[in-house]
């Protein structure tokens, strides 16, 4: 490329920052023992182990005993929908979620219908927002367990998880949050906000990929979900990661140790993105609420164009970034978070997310703003529903 | 992903725009799908003259598109419908898997194309009437979600 | 310690390569791009993905597409099981495994059996050994499923694998097995052994942690476990740990590369070992078969004393080992590997596992050979059992 | 893993051996489940004098023998009958959760010498007839495998 590369795309996963590889490097080929083992090598790596755990109880408000290191985030809600689901089918066989869930959980809540659980999707509204009373109102005598994201992964938009986990606590009824895209950038307190699990991922938050945790709260009835030894107390197992576990730790530590000044940071490259971008190029929307949002989290669909294509040529700029779009989504349909949101299918084909982080600056968002208009109406130009549009046919 | 021809394709594409007074127009593949090829000819005693094209798609379709023009000029019109989108696909280095249905998109509009000059012309054959237009998205993109069956790329 | 640490644990985890750690460092902090996106970092990353799935399918005689990364040896199991139970349900619902399978194994099996499914362990013989003859007696129009471990992780036994396979092949059962002590010490090939599904794990041969594949013949149906995004043509969802994955591809190529060198060299030591310890100490018995056994593994039970001293004591001498000892394993019971074979309880508190690896020398066995002799002898000096045998009444 | 006073009495335990005219023995414990404790106390004035053990069993039963015996010996019969396993564990600066069941297995044994003695001299009481040895393996060890429950420590 040439140029530094502009990385827009931090939801998408991070970088991971060079003090947590630095941590996890003894891991690999000194202190490489078995946590499990007794001997000197494998009890350091236990110690290891445990002062991470710390690190990511005290980042969320929760005791270390409540935190099993899993692979990854989607492990982690995997387990904790499934191993709720299960060990509650007694009590009942209904479950509460949204309908623009990050896939770890829709697929899994789909997963479970095939297999006899009865699942409610709320739907959003268009800023990708559910209220506190639309849960209260789904709830039923067999509701075991509300599942709904903290913060969503494309438009950023951020639940009233506290009040959601009020009622849910006031029903008796288990609260599991994906804050896969929370934490790191907003504050997360487990007991405050009455969430019973919570799902967190490393490589979100400048830690290691294949690194996640899940909480769960003292007294949760959870099945386990990966049979085997009897690592992170009997509850999850195989051999404990140990580089990837310490790195977590180191990375969840410093993530949340100034979270306050680098939300700050992010919001500045956010809004002056959002006000720009809204004001340069014509036929754009925003997508996700305007203030509940992610604080680096900025999305829009552009008319007429496609999500890959300019990709494509932001990646030729230098800049990387996002979408939306079915050709980039592996799948059939345009992102079902942008459909969620009342999106029409060729309108969320032209999305575009960015997504800030540490290392951005304001001359990064100078380069975007100077690039982005040229190719969209390069892409436009090549289009032929702008063409239309241009005749004066502005049926949009 | 994408071959350099691709990418070349993609980045500086052959042939785009309209021809005002062109001899055939095919539009094929639909916005919600996300894919929309228009392809407008000129021909001259059967043989094709230009080809432009404007399309709203991925970096695929907009280089397959731009193959394909290249790949009609100076061809008779029978010969342009024996263009196949393997053929697109092998003048661009080949496609990903997953791309391959922008080839079909690619051939299909050629046909429509010619097709539409055919009918302006009144040389179209019955057969031919029934047009290859109205595909729908899972015709061509594949559902790679939770497919726990084997695939069978 | 002061002194150089002797590492006799490989079965529990190996130290990761130095070279390993190397080619897995770039991916860490300069190509940490999502292998799903589709801007240069990201095409980098899943370029650096399918290279380590070409290494990995060439060093089983696979196919590239037939190796899907996961998170552990413990997931690829728990998949592989879980996977062709719940798809083949239909077919019949009857599982074939043994009674000395690692827990990733025997704790899923005994999950599914919860849950309608019908297991049968077969009983391995006091070597560890099971028959093809067994395996095809075992077998019921109702079976679906047949996974035996290829080598054992206490005892170092190898199945007879490609005969199991053959077997398993001409009735039209899937064939499972759990390589993971086997890949780096055996030569292993898919297709001439006839196995359908194969779980190995980075950590047992100088790869990283957290990082294991599940080989799946093309054409074996397998439901999903890890449900979520398309990663891994959608049959594995996660965000791709790339540098695992890549450190998995690179440890996994140099484990194949000189086999044959590593295992004599390990031989070597494994039967100095041998020969040695049963010479030199009275009361004692070899685990496993002599011949059919892991290179690189020695397993004794020592009469009248308990793992965990024995280790303990070990360690003060810088000797890092292992034992089957109920004290060592977290559980109620001594390790279920040897009382499978017939020990009984009180034999199978006394075992020591030994293996060895790649940096091992004949001077750490001089100096195991030194310590263990007289770590023994004081052990059961202290020991009330002893008492009685050196009063003359051996009843043993 | 364990405290360094642990260590200490594993790796020099005090008071190894057997009294070879001992006023009470005593035996707990079963080699099934990978611990048997023998103590031997010599007792002068209803004061132990000396105490011996013989420990088949891991770090934690030797150094809580060790200490067992250090803790017995100058002390009355009955104050004897006083030491918790809690006391034991305390003096080693604790033990891990999972081994505190060792500790109760030097109570026991305390328990079953000093009833030895008193059955051999007359001194049992009907109540302490009811003795303390039969425990089964799962009285003191944990299943950890698949504890898919929440676990109480
Ligand atoms: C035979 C066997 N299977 C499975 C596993 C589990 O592998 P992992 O620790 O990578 O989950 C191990 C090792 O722990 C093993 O030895
Ligand atoms: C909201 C959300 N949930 C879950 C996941 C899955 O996490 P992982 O990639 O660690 O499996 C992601 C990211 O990929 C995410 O953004």
């Amino acid at each position: 490329m040439g140029e530094k590369l502009i990385y827009l795309d931090h939801s998408a996963t991070t970088y991971t920052k060079p003090e947590v590889v630095e941590a996890m490097l003894p891991y690999f080929t000194q202190n490489y023992g078995n946590a499990s083992s007794i001997y000197s090598i494998g009890r350091e790596s236990k110690k290891a182990i445990e002062e991470a755990r710390e690190k990511v109880a005290a980042s969320i408000g929760a005791q270390a005993k409540e935190i099993f290191f899993t692979g990854s985030g989607t492990e982690a809600d995997n387990w904790a929908i499934k191993g709720v689901a299960y060990a509650n089918k007694a009590k009942g066989n209904h479950i509460i979620t949204t309908n623009f869930e990050h896939h770890a959980v829709l697929h899994t809540c789909q997963y479970l219908e095939n297999d006899g659980f009865e699942v409610t999707y709320l739907p959003v509204d268009e800023n990708g927002l559910i209220t506190p009373q639309q849960v209260a109102e789904a709830i039923k005598p067999n509701t075991i367990l509300i599942t709904i994201m903290f913060a969503n992964n494309e438009i950023g938009t951020i639940q009233p998880i506290a009040e959601i986990g009020k009622i849910a606590r006031e029903k008796g009824i288990y609260f599991h949050t994906d804050a896969v895209q929370a934490i790191g950038n907003v504050q997360v307190n487990v007991k405050d906000m009455n969430i019973d699990l919570l799902s967190l991922s490393g490589h979100k938050f400048y830690g290691p990929k294949g690194a996640g945790a899940l909480y769960v709260r003292k007294g949760v009835k959870l099945i386990s979900y990966m049979h085997g030894g009897a690592q992170e107390r009997g509850r999850r197992a195989s051999t404990e990661n140990v580089p990837s576990i310490v790195g977590l730790g180191k990375a969840i530590e410093l993530a949340t140790a100034n979270i306050d000044e680098y939300n700050k940071k992010l919001i500045a490259l956010r809004d002056r993105t959002i006000d720009e971008v809204m004001k340069k190029i014509p036929f754009v929307k925003l997508n996700g609420h305007r203030e509940h949002r992610l604080p680096g989290n900025a999305n829009f669909s552009f008319q007429f164009i496609e999500g890959e294509s300019l990709l494509l040529l932001l990646d030729m700029k230098g800049i990387a970034a996002s979408s939306g779009s079915a050709c980039t989504s592996g799948s059939l349909d345009p992102s079902h978070v942008l459909l969620a949101i009342g999106l029409p299918h060729e309108i969320a084909h032209g999305s575009l997310r960015l997504t800030f982080g540490e290392e951005n600056t304001q001359e990064d968002v100078d380069k975007l703003l100077e690039a982005l208009p040229t190719i969209v109406e390069r892409l436009r130009e090549m289009s032929p529903l702008y063409e239309s549009v241009k005749r004066g046919n502005q049926n949009v | 992903m994408y071959s350099e021809k691709v990418m070349d394709h993609f980045m500086n594409p052959r042939n785009v725009g309209e021809i005002e007074d062109a001899d055939g127009v095919g539009q094929v593949g639909n916005a919600k799908c996300g894919d929309i090829m228009k392809m407008y000819l000129k021909i001259e005693n059967d043989i094709i003259v230009e080809a432009k094209f404007k399309t709203f798609g991925c970096g695929a379709a907009v280089a397959t598109s731009s193959m394909s023009t290249e790949l009609v000029v100076g061809k008779t019109v029978d010969e342009a419908l024996k263009i196949t989108n393997k053929a697109v696909a092998e003048a661009l280095d080949g496609l990903p898997p997953a791309k391959m249905h922008c080839s079909n998109l690619a051939e299909e509009a050629i046909r429509a194309a010619i097709e539409d000059y055919k009918r302006k012309n009144g040389l179209l054959s019955e057969c031919e009437m029934a047009g290859s237009c109205g595909r729908r998205c899972d015709d061509i993109h594949h559902d790679h979600n939770d497919n726990d069956e084997e695939d069978e790329d």
